[in-house]
């Protein structure tokens, strides 16, 4: 139990981590301004990602979060609860770390002839920072704190490529939405604020009785909130921004968004929404279950993803509205949350997060692979590369198929398992059968443009010559072991299983 | 651990097989096929099981380990061999050696590949057959589209990919569809079932049945989900209307994929019908006995029809599948045992003769370069050995006695005339035979105009005899099918050890 | 004190509708800056109200957080928009639609 | 004596051997594989002629053994039984002791015809085709001496496939592999009945076995007695029923009306082939059959009376197109049919030793014609023709007296065999017709049917041996050796007297005990007394009557007979005995071109398989195409169209953006507002 004697802001370690490394990378760069030392500044971020991992994989082997009856050392609250370390907090925390060092190993060639080579680096830092806050945020103050640490660096990062309009674009798009839904979110904090007087999360919720006379301030309130999560998952109808700058954005930017910074947008709802507003408490005071919300949401956004990526020609937009549509999944975690095993339906979407995390990135880094080779962003632009690079090609193979879900990969049971619960709790809330509908339906038509992809890159031939492609050291490293991930996934499914619906379980209490 | 054994030899063979030079690959995945062939005939002599896997039966091989804890189930690697499941295994491995020599000719392109995903496939088709805990059986039965569907895809003709997308999408919305029904059973059958291994499930139905869920009857769910759980199947069979991706996707497959499509994967379908609606479900079998018969006689009249109409070799075989899986449908449905089991033994069986036609139409495609009735005359002239086991297998589709087509058919047709659970059995029964004549018309049709006549050949290859290695594998099947139809009880009287405890639920012996 | 807490919402929710209808209808870069400023504000005037009537001081701490997150939005947001005028030449926020669909 | 049997699976293993051989080594084999059919048949030849000895001499007198188990299980028949076991075995009574000689006789000296008629050509294949003849030979003696139904339906099957390829030995051509598909289909559509029957039989019964206790003839019998019911009928409908499906079948195979079209087709086969499988013995599977399981067809007056029926009138359909045919196998094909109908006729007024009895001198007979008209096409350089011979009376001696003898018995004309059997099936089905007016009318037709074989058999003889030459190659034919000759000249003396066998008039005039052969087929010698001739005419309901004294009504028939014989040949002396005989076709008129083409029976048969299911395919074909595949396509292009529009919401421009973002907004705030009720 060596974390015991350890002081309790340490539990923050991860966060402490990232910003450190932050720093250093500063430090990097004011003793030698514009260092080009990209193995140096590379490398030390993902050290310093990889040391964050390794700190909360060992929270999480010593039982931090762990409830005390199981033998585990309980959460630790900090700050008078404005920050709380629990299983969820370590579970978000690892996806953020990992999904960080696969970024950063892939930068070291994708970003091999940028300028501001250490801004980038420690921009990602600070936005994996603003994550790992997220994750463990227990207040609406540091909920919104770290929702901007996390969001302001992002929109540096997708506008860096300064002389590249589309990256330029996207940064514009996204940082105007941003603006907009950050607003709003914080107008929805206000109001929360007023009808119960609390921003602490367990307070607000000792508190909802007495807001009894502003049902509909703090309706209004939680829905802005939702706004505010809606625009950090990229879930309709605050996704608009996503597709460009998914698609504007430096691909491992892209990557990093569409996974870690997703995974902790759903970690601040998940918390807010469980913590914050029990589903009953919340009824009795805005007269009514939030759930409904949230189903709506799941099923609009998943459908609009997947229809409006089925036909893309630009991969990288397909990318980015199947990322939509993955958040549509997700959201089911909170659509099923009134209804009987609503943790197991919030465990299995924490679970599809995880796996998300590196099948996603994976797919990501692939166009990021595709973009330093030249070889152009439309389907017709993929044909035939296996020809040429068989090994990341089949790692594509196996991201697409993860994403799409067909077993044996890790998708397959993320996707399954959230099928499966979404069915249980159809149980008890006959509106989740429709979500099944609809999942059964996106999930069949994504089968659709995930092959497609599969298809361009094995089956068709290339049109007209391609010569030799490179084979860059980073960004194949990480390709590779993001595929690895995935298929290991498999297997060795069960501890993510279990973390996921242990921390679940603990976080609804 | 046998059958763990026999996963992990092919497993690791394809992965040597994907790595390895293109110029070996044919050799070296022959060499390593004939290890499963081996242990599957070890398994075979070996076999010291009784009774039905499902039902109490003593397993043969069993293993199980637990995996995932999926909310209060349990998912656990759970597989065992019964005397429905081991034919149907041995089947698999021989039938995939044989594929793997017969694609020594038409291959010769990305070889490594190609036999890399060939063992892949078999190791899956293994899976299906041993796996008896729903989720592993799943992942199984799932992972097979992958490499299918880019054996079609990569080496198909030139509509491989509308064909392989057909299939890959088709077949998995069935399966989602199944999925979900299954779920929503095991749900419904509450307390009585605390894992997913399809025994528990079997008993837990057959005892207690499902109870109320979502506020609907028990016996409605039960109801509905046979109807969905057998649409499922039916498209993977497939039977008439769901029939439509076969043509097509035989038609493009490369022979060895053709020879594992028609011989195997269409298996899967009727073996996951008796495994799940016709073992699970009794009563509703019975109650839906009559539509289901008519399905079946429409499958084997319809669907021989259909070949009677066309032109394209394979097109033909593809079609008069269909019409032989109807007749696998009457016997199931039949509920008595010859009816059963002669409709297991006819899976083998006609796993066997349709493999052996398909390579055969893939000789004579690989020296002339067409399938085209229309194209090629006399063909007897120049390759009368493969004519000549074309001509044998023909009969042997059309039932001639003293082939295992035979003894299958003529065991459906005793089993359903007499079934005392099928209403009108007389008059359904006989309606199916009927397909005996049709099916001799369009082979012998085609055969006339193909390999009879004066030698002629619209396309300008000179046509010689076929090698040894084209010619050898089709001798080694004609053999075991001459083998089983002289004495069908080498499996026979396992099936129907296997099936009785399946008639005695409800079913008559 | 005697002004009803109402008046306070009502203000900020016009300044919010204020700053909101400023979003959909300026098409200049920097004025949809400032509308955000104003909404952010509106919210700002919230939280302090009811800081004031809740009689406990998280509001007005949050308020000055959020006026220091609205600062540096507004520097990211102005480098954007000089590299939105470098590249496009304008600062017509409808100006950019490379990507679409 | 008994230890023979247990020598009887050899009689079919011999040749299946051969056929191995033939195939496997045949093209490296003197003779390409003739020596080791020609051995294997003599060795069959001789131990089923051990096995009549065994029959006739041991005290059991029969063989009844079952070899092993095909596929046993349980299913519940509609009587009682609940375990049903599919076996092989091996039943050797009078019957099937007789049929295996007449077989292995026939496929003996078949092969050694072949010798000279198929080697000589310089014939390719000829390994494929002595492994055709060693397959069938096979096929044909397990299906005489198979102990029960199904496996009798199996080897039944297997004859079928051997006359499939034997008749499309010549594949090169286009005609032979058409002709050998048809034979397929049609027998097919035929066993089609039959496959239903047996698995009728076995669903009802619980057993297939022919003899024994537990045979379903014995079974039937008691469902009758005790009266219940079967699968919904009254036992004795039921039995009529299944009798009738299995008749299926045998119309097929024995080329009865309206399955006959095949067989003159299939004359696309070598000589040789029709001799042995569509004249001599595949054919008589079907009569074989009916009469294996007469006991079966005892029990149901209505199913015996059809058969009957049926026979009579394909023996005088067949017989007039026989009339018209210029090709001299074609006469041969329909007096085949014709005369397959006479049997028929025979077993349906329960003349179960006539039908035999003629199947016996039939197989000699027409096998000897058969080969006659082998030789002959020999003499004449593939000629079949009959315009194209005459005068090879001298010029080929052996041939010419042989066929006669063949001619003769065909015809009918004492003292020759198949005067004999011909007249005791004419008088069984008169005595029975006499209370029977649909056996009468059936009679009436055989009788009818006598003028005509008269005719065009001496037609034929005439117009091939006789008058002048009109041809060269008839002027001077091509020589034929021993090969030959001594076939023809074992079955002309077999055709000559084998009536000898059961000479029942002389019997029944003199009360001289020489009906052998009744006696033979009745037990006297030895067999299973459930089979025998007298328990079955006890079972048949048939009552008989008589014209005056059974001695006048007697004689009346075979003096009819014979008349109408001898008229039908002077007939045919008249017009065609001449130095250079014409047709005269026009006579007839315009039945001459309904007979000559056949009653249009191919016409409407072919237009059933390509006039009417072809094209109703290819509805299908299009329906499937069109709607049900075009529902699959629909739905994914549907939804792609789908995806194309949700995407255009994505316009580009921020500001829309921002707009779309705060309408969804509120759209949500509306509906959650009002369902909360928040506006109050």
């Amino acid at each position: 139990m060596a974390v015991l004697e350890l002081p309790q802001w340490t539990a923050l370690a991860p966060a402490l981590v990232f910003v450190a490394t932050a720093l250093a990378l500063f430090v990097i760069d004011s003793i030698n301004p514009h260092t080009r030392n990209r193995s140096l500044l590379a490398g030390t971020t993902a050290v310093g990602a990889l040391a964050a991992l390794g700190v909360t994989v060992w929270f999480m082997l010593a039982g931090v979060g762990t409830p005390t009856a199981e033998g585990g050392l309980g959460v630790v609250e900090l700050f008078g609860g404005q920050f709380v370390v629990d299983q969820m907090t370590l579970f978000f925390t690892t996806v953020v770390s990992i999904v960080t060092a696969l970024v950063a190993v892939a930068s070291y060639d994708y970003m091999a002839d940028h300028t501001y080579q250490s801004e980038y680096y420690s921009l990602i830092m600070l936005a994996a920072t603003g994550m790992a806050a997220m994750a463990a945020a227990n207040s609406l103050v540091t909920v919104f704190i770290a929702l901007e640490l996390a969001s302001l660096p992002s929109y540096a990062l997708v506008a860096i490529l300064k002389d590249n309009r589309g990256s330029v674009e996207a940064g514009l798009k996204y940082f105007l939405i941003g603006a907009l839904s950050s607003a709003i979110f914080l107008y929805g904090i206000s109001l929360v604020y007023g009808a119960t007087g609390h921003l602490q999360l367990e307070a607000i919720a000792d508190n909802l009785d007495g807001a009894d006379a502003y049902g509909g301030l703090l309706g209004l309130g939680i829905l802005m909130l939702i706004g505010g999560f809606a625009y950090k998952t990229a879930s309709v109808p605050f996704h608009f921004w996503a597709p460009e700058a998914y698609e504007g954005a430096p691909a491992p930017i892209s990557a990093f968004l569409s996974s870690a910074s997703k995974a902790a947008g759903f970690v601040i709802a998940f918390r807010v929404f469980t913590t914050a507003f029990p589903v009953e408490a919340t009824t009795a005071v805005i007269g009514i279950d939030w759930t409904t919300a949230f189903v709506v949401l799941a099923i609009v956004t998943m459908t609009l993803g997947n229809f409006a990526a089925a036909t893309q020609d630009n991969v990288k937009r397909m990318l980015a509205y199947s990322s939509i549509g993955h958040a549509g999944y997700a959201l089911i975690g909170l659509a099923g949350l009134s209804a009987d095993g609503g943790e197991l339906v919030m465990g299995a979407a924490m679970m599809h997060l995880f796996v998300y995390g590196f099948m996603n990135t994976g797919a990501f880094l692939f166009v990021a692979l595709a973009e330093y080779w030249g070889v152009g962003r439309t389907f017709e632009d993929y044909n035939g590369l296996a020809r040429q690079a068989p090994v990341a090609c089949a790692a594509l193979g196996i991201f697409m198929f993860s994403l799409a879900g067909i077993p044996p990969l890790g998708g397959f049971w993320s996707k399954y398992i959230l099928f499966t619960e979404t069915i249980g709790a159809a149980g008890t809330n006959g509106a989740m059968l429709v979500v099944a509908a609809a999942l059964v339906v996106n999930s069949a038509l994504s089968l659709y443009y995930y092959s497609r992809l599969v298809k361009a890159v094995w089956i068709e031939d290339p049109i007209g010559e391609r010569d030799a492609l490179a084979q860059p050291i980073g960004l194949y490293a990480a390709i590779v072991v993001a595929a690895v991930l995935t298929v290991v996934a498999l297997p060795a499914f069960g501890p993510i299983a279990d973390a996921a619906q242990q921390a679940a379980a603990v976080a609804i209490g | 651990m046998m059958i763990e054994a026999l996963l992990a030899v092919t497993l690791v063979g394809a992965l040597v097989t994907f790595v390895a030079p293109n110029r070996i690959a044919g050799k070296l995945a022959f060499a390593i096929s004939l290890l499963p062939a081996g242990l599957g005939l070890w398994l075979f002599s070996a076999f010291d099981g009784s009774g039905n896997a499902l039902l109490e039966g003593e397993l043969a091989f069993e293993s199980r380990v637990e995996w995932i804890q999926i909310g209060e189930y349990t998912v656990s690697w759970f597989v065992g061999l019964d005397g429905i499941s081991l034919p149907l295994v041995v089947l698999t491995t021989i039938l995939c050696t044989l594929a793997i020599v017969s694609s020594w000719t038409p291959i010769d392109d990305r070889e490594s590949q190609f036999y890399g995903l060939v063992l892949f496939i078999e190791a899956n088709l293994i899976g299906v057959f041993a796996a008896l805990d729903f989720f592993v059986w799943f992942i199984f039965w799932e992972a097979v589209l992958i490499p299918m569907y880019l054996l079609i895809g990569i080496w198909g003709g030139p509509r491989r990919k509308y064909a392989a997308i057909k299939f890959f999408v088709y077949t998995n919305v069935a399966s989602l569809l199944m999925f979900g029904a299954f779920i929503v059973l095991v749900f419904s059958l509450g307390d009585a079932v605390t894992s997913f291994a399809l025994p528990e499930i079997a008993t837990a139905m057959l005892e207690g049945g499902p109870e109320a869920f979502m506020g609907v009857a028990g016996s409605t769910i039960a109801a509905a989900v046979f109807v969905a759980m057998f649409v499922g199947f039916a498209v993977k069979v497939p039977v008439v209307p769901f029939h439509t991706w076969l043509p097509d996707a035989h038609v493009e497959a490369p022979t060895p994929a053709s020879v594992l499509l028609a011989g195997v994967l269409l298996k899967m379908g009727t073996y996951a019908l008796l495994r799940f609606n016709f073992t699970m479900f009794p009563e509703q079998a019975e109650a839906f006995a009559v539509p289901i018969a008519a399905i079946a006689v429409i499958s084997v009249i319809y669907g021989a029809m259909l070949a009677l109409a066309q032109t394209d070799l394979k097109r033909i075989v593809a079609y008069s599948s269909v019409s032989s899986m109807g007749y696998v449908i009457l016997g199931l449905i039949a509920y008595t045992q010859f009816g059963v089991g002669g409709a297991t033994f006819q899976m083998v069986s006609h796993g066997l003769i349709s493999g052996l036609m398909f390579m055969a139409v893939g000789v004579i495609y690989n020296a002339t370069h067409t399938r085209m009735v229309t194209d090629m005359s006399g063909m007897a002239d120049r390759m009368p050995v493969a004519v000549g086991i074309l001509v044998a297998g023909a009969f042997g589709y059309m039932g001639l006695p003293l082939m295992s087509g035979f003894f299958g058919e003529y065991a459906i047709f005793f089993g359903s005339f007499g079934s005392g659970r099928l209403p009108y059995s007389q008059v359904f029964t006989p309606l199916a035979m009927f397909g005996i004549v049709i099916v001799a018309g369009y082979l012998l049709f085609a055969l006339q105009r193909t390999v009879f006549g004066p030698y002629h050949l619209e396309t300008d290859y000179d046509v010689g005899r076929a090698p040894l290695h084209d010619v050898a594998p089709m001798f080694v099947l004609l053999a075991i099918i001459i083998a089983l139809g002289v004495a069908p009880e080498l499996i026979f009287e396992m099936i129907t050890d296997a099936v009785d405890p399946i008639l005695e639920n409800g079913g008559e012996l | 004190m005697d002004v009803p807490i109402e008046y306070f919402v009502l203000l900020s929710m016009a300044l919010f509708s204020i700053g909101l209808f400023g979003i959909l209808t300026r098409r200049n870069a920097l004025l949809f800056l400032m509308s955000v400023e104003i909404m952010v504000n509106a919210a700002n005037v919230n939280l302090i109200a009811f800081a004031f009537y809740h009689g406990n001081l998280t509001g007005q701490v949050f308020a000055l957080f959020a006026m220091a997150l609205a600062a540096a939005e507004v520097a990211i947001g102005l480098g954007i928009v000089l590299v939105l005028y470098r590249n496009f030449r304008d600062v017509d926020v409808t100006v950019p639609t490379t990507m679409r669909w | 004596m008994e230890g023979l049997f247990d020598y009887a699976p050899a009689i079919a293993l011999f040749p299946l051997a051969a056929f191995v051989i033939a195939l496997a080594f045949g093209p490296k084999l003197p003779k390409k594989g003739a020596i080791p059919g020609i051995v294997a048949t003599g060795g069959s030849l001789l131990l089923s002629l051990a096995m009549l000895a065994a029959v006739a001499g041991g005290e059991e007198g029969y063989y009844h053994e079952t070899l092993f188990t095909w596929a046993a299980g349980d299913a519940a028949g509609e009587i009682g039984t609940d375990a049903i076991e599919f076996t092989f075995g091996i039943l050797i009574d009078p019957l099937a002791a007789l049929m295996l000689v007449i077989v292995s006789l026939v496929a003996f000296l078949v092969h050694v015809f072949s010798l000279e008629y198929m080697n000589a050509e310089g014939e390719t294949g000829l390994p494929r085709y002595y492994a055709g003849l060693g397959l069938f030979t096979f096929s044909m003696l397990a299906f005489v001496y198979a102990d029960n139904l199904l496996m009798a339906f199996m080897f039944f099957e297997l004859v079928g496939l051997c006359s499939f390829l034997l008749i499309g030995f010549w594949f090169r051509t286009r005609s032979a592999p058409s002709a050998a598909k048809k034979a397929f289909l049609v027998t097919r559509f035929g066993d089609y009945f039959f496959l239903i029957g047996v698995v009728a039989i076995a669903a009802t019964f619980g057993t297939v076995q022919f003899a024994g206790e537990d045979s379903f003839v014995a079974a039937a019998a008691a469902a009758i007695d005790d009266g219940g019911q079967l699968f919904g009928f009254d036992a004795e409908t039921w039995v009529t029923i299944t009798g009738l499906l299995v008749l299926g079948g045998v119309i097929g195979k024995s080329a009865q009306f309206p399955l006959h079209t095949w067989l003159p087709d299939a004359m696309e086969g070598p000589t040789t082939v029709s001799a042995l499988i569509h004249a001599a013995t595949m054919v008589a599977a079907g009569v074989y059959l009916v009469a294996r399981m007469f006991g079966y067809y005892a029990l149901s007056p209505t199913a015996l009376a059809i058969i009957a029926f049926v026979g009579g009138f394909t023996a005088l359909f067949a017989a007039t197109m026989g009339v018209v045919k210029d090709d001299i196998k074609q006469v041969l094909a329909y007096s085949t049919i014709s005369q397959y109908g006479y049997m028929m006729l025979g077993l349906g007024v329960g003349g179960y030793v006539a039908g035999v009895f003629h199947l016996m001198n039939h197989a000699f007979f027409k096998a000897l014609l058969f080969l006659g008209s082998g030789a002959v096409i020999v003499l004449m350089h593939h000629e079949q023709d009959m315009w194209k011979m005459g005068g090879l009376k001298d010029k080929a001696p052996v041939t010419y007296y042989t066929f006669l003898a063949g001619a003769l018995a065909l015809a009918g004309i004492v003292p020759f065999s198949g005067f004999w059997s011909k007249d005791e099936i004419l008088y069984d089905a008169l005595i029975v017709g006499l209370e029977q007016p649909l056996i009468m009318a059936a009679y009436a037709m055989g009788l009818i049917a006598v003028f005509f074989t008269g005719f065009y058999t001496f037609r034929m003889v005439f117009l091939t041996f006789h008058g002048e030459p009109r041809t060269e190659t008839a002027e001077d034919p091509h020589s034929v050796g021993w090969a030959i000759k001594a076939p023809l000249l074992v079955l002309g003396v077999l055709a000559t007297v084998a009536g000898l066998a059961n000479l029942a008039p002389v019997a029944k005039l003199t009360g001289a005990e020489i009906s052998f052969l009744e006696y033979w087929l009745d037990g006297e010698y030895g067999g299973l007394e459930a089979l025998t001739y007298h328990s079955y005419h006890e079972t048949v309901p048939f009552e008989e009557g008589a014209i005056g004294s059974e001695t006048t009504t007697m004689l009346l028939g075979a003096g009819l007979s014979l008349g109408l014989a001898l008229a039908g040949a002077f007939t045919a002396h008249a017009l065609y005995n001449v130095p250079s005989p014409t047709r005269h076709t026009e006579k007839l008129g315009g039945a001459y071109d309904v007979l000559r083409s056949n009653y249009y029976q191919d016409e409407y048969q072919v237009w059933l398989a390509e006039g009417l299911t072809l094209p109703v395919a290819r509805a299908a074909d299009r329906f499937d195409q069109t709607v049900i595949d075009g529902a699959v396509d629909g739905v994914s292009s549907v939804s792609l169209f789908g995806g194309d529009r949700v995407k255009r919401i994505q316009s580009g421009i921020v500001t829309n953006y921002a707009a779309l973002l705060v309408a969804g907004f509120i759209a949500l705030l509306i509906v959650l507002g009002f369902l909360g009720g928040w506006f109050l």
